[in-house]
């Protein structure tokens, strides 16, 4: 399913953001919200991830529902997953294009990366 | 150190032109010294400059500088020697206010306009400037608790919150910015005159002016109120000014100066009905200054080119923003004070701005005394400081103005008397208009003059008065103060041809004035009620902490304090 | 013991009605602060001892072989970037701003990824605005436009919009109209009267109409802009008109969708056209509570307020080009200070892998990604906690934050001081 | 006629600051000063030979006559031709930010592509582009009333975002698309796009874009009547009335969004 994915800050978000190696953080920013069509359309039930790909990159998260978004928008929380999927380009402004980003979105059984492994290797990693 | 053979103006001790040597120990005057020696023989040499009217630190300026990118690229020089980078035109970065000022042989320069509330912005960045000694002027014209006891007729409780307020800010003096127009702003609208009630608080710009001109000479402060007429800016606002200037001549000051010090008196003394017929009020402005004694003015000297205006004066400077379409930066203070920021250029072409300039310079040839007359641009709305030298030759020079006034619009002669006016400045008065009378006019008992005990801030000039006539070598004399041989700042050689030398930290002025306990405590159940109804801080975080003045030099004032003797 | 009236260091609100109880130099309780401000003041895990990395792993090291370490990286980098700085004090800003000009770096603020398209905008319009008590003794119609306060600053409707009561707002939330433009309903928008929904991608299109109905050329605009029908838009204007004082607070919705600074730039055109009708400022929800101090303190010590580059010993600004992204989309900067933020959580990915190419210097309180990418980790006080300090609320006014309990670990002034020390000790080393 | 050629001796990481290469700095310096010409890379002073090498003729010469051939890769090289009044600048690669910026007069062709501020603040002379081009072609400094006043730019390829903004006068023609925002504050130049683009003509308040492919129409702009023109019908837009623009806006017809 198409998508237009935009990020920004949660309640749970901001109160593990000076601890972003806890599990709360992890829990807090690792989901995707989507409205109930396309929770429903997706055939995403418990225990079903969800995997979002661009040009730029793919994430595994945790879906929910969210009854303030409409169809064919997906909301995550600001934060390492959510920026898996934004590009680098900023437009000529210096600021990234953090929301309003395409996104394919499909159920998968992969599960949600923890923060270590998101950024595993990545140290003077040369590819 | 002494200062050899030099031609020294330091009018406050009587000397005009006399060749002396000055002797200079400890940072002061001194009668005699050993110790490094400078030859200045035959040179002009002054008093450090004093400028008593400059917006140079805090949130206005800031505001300037982050809305004008285009500005703070203009005057950028790399960092070398003692010196870190220097930015801006009209709105320098902090380095480049001391620095630029230092060049020109000026040591003291006082901020013009602080709300309460934000006077901790104020003082990080005087902090952050070097070499000058400071102080910062701070804002009461629109504030709660100020129009509330003049309203009550409460004379003594609002000297105890001018006390208290001037505490809070670290603030030197009481500064008046169109009084109750900055509230009226709060719903978008403005006062109209001196007797225009302000809206929700039942008192005039009038009563708010006696009010805190009587209690500023109640606590005996060094400095007078310094007041920003209404209707600044307004074809035909002379009237005003004069209505105000009549209104405080009864009242008796608290030290022997002036009752009130009018800031930028050229964008007050506007005749005509519209910019169409706008024409030059300043000989009847002038007449005013020299049949009455109760007031002292700055110029506010507009100059061609770029300019940023910055003031209290939100609804004046909307009011630019509309006519100009330049972006317009607006900022409510809650409780106190509003503000306005807008970019402007003044053009020789434009018959507005040749009346506006010719204003200035009318003002300060028309009045007689110079110990009432201030050189200032009130930087950056005439003109960025770095131009005074260009200020000061016109002053000196009529072959100079007749020259300009002929590159200006042809209709100029007929809106100013400034063609017809012979009267040349000489060194003797632009010492007084530039060091001595800012020092008296702001209280300042060791600035402006190099008697003994003086601080030793010294500048002199690549120039000698015996040989040059500034009427016609106008050129040279501008040349000679935009960079002195030697600035000399407490003692310490800081400006030498115009390369910085060395950059000391500076003290910055404040006042602490007694009140008696008995209206502090009344006075303390007002802000009270205030800060726990309508402020959006606490009070115990409101007031600058003395963290924030690491340097500071605290003038004694207050109810008890006795009248200081008259200044030298 | 009791510390009252102390300021939370957490979001832009700057609250300064914080009461904490301190025992034995341990944080006990917090009273008044939201939840936010209560994780942070109450404390997380924190890194133990300065590391450097060694063959890839983290190797606990001296404070003085940190500093020297970084020195090192600073002073043979070509072009070093100095990030951060939105959550520490105005005290250690000036003292980095002195290293990047001594170093000849660029110094960028985490406005580069929040509000810098908002001074982009007001660098074109200038910023008609207020303080936020200006706000709550006046303002009887409220804006929140793309942004959320009910998540990012929630004492924000509390302490100084919404639901405050002040000398001419005395029914407090009873006498507002609160307004919520978004391309969603959220928590705020709960709490709104109404609530107009927007496509993604179309504030500038919806502004732009708002501007010809705001001044009768409604005619013009078509039907349905941004997938809002013309009369709710009509609406909207009507009630912006019908305020005696309005208010605009604007978020993150508007300065990262696409137009970035020109949606701003427009809001800022429309808020002064609306001042020749009425009484209208307008506030850029500034997130971290010190992201103002670097703003104010860069602009009075170099001119500029973010993306600032000395690499030619004087300060050159242009966002696009000198901010921290794009240095690092082209690759162009061999080195990184990170303080006081977490690079490697905000940035897109890709500016994050540059990041891992290069040497990184951490300064922070806290473990974080930018702590599993960096090379030297150099863990210092938390601001505003334990250290003191001046910081900027959204509405540019500056409070002094208190220091609430001791601390053995360097305050981030102390730090740069000391690699600021190493730097001049060993360029003078190398000149000798 | 006096030519240069200048080559880089090897990859540029750190971007290259070259204001010195123009044609008015070259015209008067023998090909040694040439080489010790002041060159940034970062926060390092170089000579140009230590990054490039510099070939070419050794007397001096006037502006006009100069040519300057630049031979691989520059698009991490800035400011090329900063300022020139006249004379040659042949990029037979691609050319890095700020190319021609503040330029008067003279010719700079570039085959390749062009990185952001093509042009920046143009006064006159001529910039052309085989390749693409970045944001900000012929646009202003940050919090500048003006940007590009007079001279022409024609890229090949497409543009970036904010192509022209703050346009005070002088012309930009780009063959294919252009990103968001072309013609900002358009205050009296003229833009020609080939292909399509999104909101064009912002605050636009005189001047002219036309626009042959696709482009989203601001509400602030009235449709006047279609016109004929090159044999192509075109929608005609008056506009920005929000600041009472009276800017015209041409987009082919059959092609907006």
């Amino acid at each position: 399913m198409k998508a237009i994915m935009i990020s920004g800050r949660t309640l749970a978000q901001g109160a593990g953001c000076e601890c972003k190696m806890s599990p709360d953080f992890l829990k807090a920013v690792s989901v995707c919200h989507l409205s109930r069509e396309d929770y429903s359309s997706l055939g995403l039930s418990e225990g079903k991830n969800v995997l979002l790909k661009n040009d730029f990159g793919q994430a595994v998260l945790t879906p929910k529902v969210d009854a303030g978004l409409r169809q064919g928008m997906v909301f995550i929380p600001m934060g390492p997953w959510a920026n898996v999927l934004v590009g680098p380009d900023t437009g000529g402004c210096g600021t990234p294009h953090f929301k309003g980003v395409e996104v394919d979105v499909d159920a998968t059984d992969a599960p949600v990366r923890n923060i270590r492994d998101l950024f595993r290797g990545l140290w003077r990693a040369t590819a | 150190m002494i200062i050899k053979g030099g031609i020294v103006y330091d009018p406050a001790n009587d000397v005009f032109g006399e060749e002396m040597d000055l002797c200079v120990n400890e940072g002061r005057i001194v009668e005699d010294a050993k110790g490094e020696e400078i030859d200045a023989r035959g040179l002009l040499v002054m008093p450090g400059g004093v400028d008593a009217h400059s917006h140079i630190a805090g949130t206005k300026v800031n505001t300037g500088r982050i809305m004008r990118p285009d500005d703070a690229r203009l005057g950028i020089e790399p960092r070398s020697g003692v010196c870190r980078p220097s930015t801006g035109y009209t709105v320098p970065n902090c380095y480049a206010m001391g620095y630029r000022y230092a060049r020109m042989g000026y040591t003291t320069v006082f901020e013009a306009a602080t709300p309460i509330i934000e006077a901790r912005h104020t003082h990080e960045e005087l902090e952050e400037i070097p070499i000058l000694d400071k102080g910062a002027l701070t804002l009461f014209g629109n504030n709660w608790e100020v129009m509330e006891c003049v309203r009550d007729k409460d004379i003594s409780k609002l000297a105890a919150y001018v006390a208290w307020g001037l505490r809070s800010a670290r603030g030197y003096g009481v500064k008046i910015v169109n009084p109750g127009g900055g509230e009226a702003w709060g719903f978008g609208s403005n006062v109209k005159s001196l007797n225009d009630p302000v809206p929700s608080f039942d008192v005039t710009p009038a009563e708010i002016i006696a009010g805190l001109a009587r209690a500023n000479e109640m606590l005996h402060l060094p400095h007078s109120i310094h007041l920003h007429f209404n209707n600044l800016g307004k074809p035909g606002n002379y009237t005003t000014a004069l209505e105000t200037l009549e209104l405080l001549k009864d009242i008796k000051p608290g030290r022997m100066r002036q009752v009130v010090h009018v800031a930028h008196m050229q964008f007050s003394a506007y005749g005509g009905t519209s910019w169409r017929d706008f024409e030059s009020k300043a000989p009847v402005i002038a007449d005013y200054f020299n049949s009455h004694n109760h007031a002292t003015m700055d110029l506010g000297q507009l100059l061609f080119g770029s300019a940023t205006t910055m003031t209290a004066d939100a609804p004046l400077e909307y009011g630019n923003a509309r006519l100009t379409h330049n972006k317009w930066s607006n900022h409510d203070i809650e409780l106190e004070e509003s503000s306005g920021v807008v970019p402007m250029v003044y053009f020789r072409k434009m018959l507005v701005n040749a009346v506006q300039w010719a204003i200035g310079l009318e003002l300060a040839l028309l009045t007689r005394d110079p110990w009432k007359v201030l050189m200032t641009t009130d930087h950056p709305n005439g003109s960025p400081f770095i131009n005074y030298p260009e200020v000061i030759a016109l002053l000196m020079s009529k072959p100079k103005r007749d020259a300009e006034m002929a590159t200006l619009h042809e209709q100029l002669p007929k809106r100013t008397s400034l063609g017809g006016i012979e009267r040349e400045l000489d060194w003797t008065q632009i010492a007084i208009m530039t060091r001595a009378a800012p020092a008296r006019i702001l209280g300042l008992e060791d600035k402006g003059h190099l008697g003994p005990g003086a601080d030793a801030d010294i500048s002199i000039y690549n120039l000698r008065p015996e040989e040059v006539d500034p009427s016609q070598d106008h050129v040279l004399v501008k040349k000679a103060l935009a960079a002195a041989k030697y600035t000399i700042k407490s003692g310490i050689v800081v400006s030498q041809e115009g390369q910085i030398l060395a950059t000391p930290e500076g003290k910055t002025f404040w006042v602490d004035a007694g009140v008696p306990q008995a209206d502090m405590d009344r006075l303390m159940v007002d802000l009270q009620e205030k800060f726990e109804k309508y402020y959006s801080v606490r009070l115990s975080n409101y007031a600058v902490q003395d963290a924030y003045v690491p340097n500071p030099k605290v003038i004694r004032a207050g109810i008890k304090v006795e009248p200081m003797k008259e200044v030298a | 013991m009791i510390v009252e009236d102390a300021i939370c260091s957490f979001c832009g609100c700057l609250c300064d009605d914080i009461n904490v109880e301190v025992e034995e130099s341990k944080i006990k309780r917090v009273k008044h602060a939201c939840r936010l401000g209560s994780s942070k003041i109450l404390g997380h895990s924190r890194i133990k001892a300065p590391m450097i990395r060694r063959d890839g792993e983290l190797m606990e090291v001296s404070y003085q072989e940190a500093y020297d370490r970084a020195a090192e990286i600073l002073l043979h980098a070509q072009k070093p970037l100095l990030y951060g700085w939105a959550s520490t004090v105005c005290e250690a800003q000036k003292k980095g701003i002195l290293l990047a000009e001594e170093v000849g770096g660029v110094l960028d603020s985490t406005a580069t990824v929040c509000h810098g398209p908002s001074v982009i905008g007001i660098e074109e319009k200038g910023l008609p605005g207020a303080t936020l008590g200006q706000v709550k003794n006046r303002a009887d119609t409220i804006v929140f436009w793309g942004c959320n306060p009910a998540e990012a600053h929630p004492r924000h409707s509390l302490r100084y919009s919404s639901n405050v009561c002040g000398r001419f707002t005395p029914e407090g939330r009873e006498g507002r109209k609160i307004i919520v433009v978004d391309v969603r309903e959220t928590r705020t928008s709960k709490n709104a009267d109404e609530t107009v929904i927007i496509q993604p991608g179309t504030d500038y299109e919806v502004i732009s109409a708002l501007r010809m109905l705001v001044v009768g050329k409604g005619d013009v605009v078509p039907d349905e802009v941004g997938g809002v029908p013309k009369a709710e838009l009509d609406g909207l204007a009507k009630m912006l008109l019908a305020a005696r004082f309005g208010t605009v607070f604007f978020g993150l919705g508007i300065t990262h969708s696409r137009g970035r600074y020109k949606n701003i730039d427009n809001a800022l055109s429309l808020v002064a056209e609306l001042n020749s009708h009425t009484k209208f400022v307008i506030m850029p929800m500034r997130g971290h509570y010190n992201v103002g101090g670097i703003g104010q303190a860069l602009a009075w010590s170099s001119g500029f307020p973010m993306s600032v580059d000395f690499t030619r010993n004087a300060p050159y600004f242009n966002p696009g080009e000198t901010a921290a992204c794009d240095l690092l989309a082209k690759a162009d900067t061999d080195a990184a200070l990170i303080i006081a933020a977490d690079a490697a959580s905000n940035f897109p990915r890709a500016a994050v892998k540059a990041l891992a190419k290069i040497p990184v210097i951490q300064i922070d309180p806290y473990e974080n990604p930018t702590t599993l990418i960096a090379e030297v980790v150099i863990p210092s006080a938390i601001a505003g906690i334990e250290v003191a300090g001046t910081a900027y609320r959204m509405d540019g006014l500056a409070l002094r934050m208190r220091k609430l309990v001791d601390t053995s670990y360097p305050s981030d002034e102390e730090i740069l001081s000391h690699i600021l020390e190493s730097v001049r000790r060993m360029r003078a080393g190398e000149g000798a | 006629m006096k030519t240069i050629t200048i080559t880089p001796l090897k990859a540029f990481e750190i971007s290259v600051e070259a204001e010195n290469i123009s044609p008015d700095k070259l015209a008067p310096l023998t090909l040694s000063q040439i080489r010790s010409l002041e060159i940034w890379q970062g926060n390092r002073k170089r000579k140009l030979s230590d990054l490039f090498r510099a070939e070419g003729d050794d007397d001096p010469a006037k502006a006009e006559d100069v040519t300057i051939t630049l031979r691989g890769d520059f698009s991490r090289v800035k400011r090329i031709g900063e300022g020139m009044t006249a004379g040659r600048v042949e990029v037979e690669g691609s050319v890095g930010m700020h190319a021609g910026n503040n330029m008067k007069g003279g010719l700079l062709s570039v085959r390749g592509d062009a990185e952001d501020w093509l042009g920046r603040e143009m006064r006159g002379g001529r910039i052309t582009v085989g390749g693409n081009a970045g944001n900000y072609v012929g646009a202003g400094y940050r919090g500048e009333k003006c940007g590009m006043r007079g001279g022409e730019i024609e890229v090949g390829g497409s543009a970036g975002n904010y192509l022209g903004e703050h346009l005070c006068g002088g012309s930009i023609h780009v063959h294919g698309d252009a990103g968001d925002f072309p013609g900002a504050a358009n205050q009296g130049g003229t833009i020609f796009i080939g292909g399509s683009t999104y909101l064009p003509g912002a605050e636009m308040t005189k001047g002219t874009i036309t626009v042959k492919g696709k482009a989203r129409i601001l509400p602030g702009y009235q449709k006047i009547e279609t016109v004929a023109m090159d044999g192509e019908d075109w929608q005609k837009y008056a506009g920005d009335l929000v600041e009472n623009g009276k800017g015209e806006l041409f987009v082919r017809v059959g092609s907006s969004l």
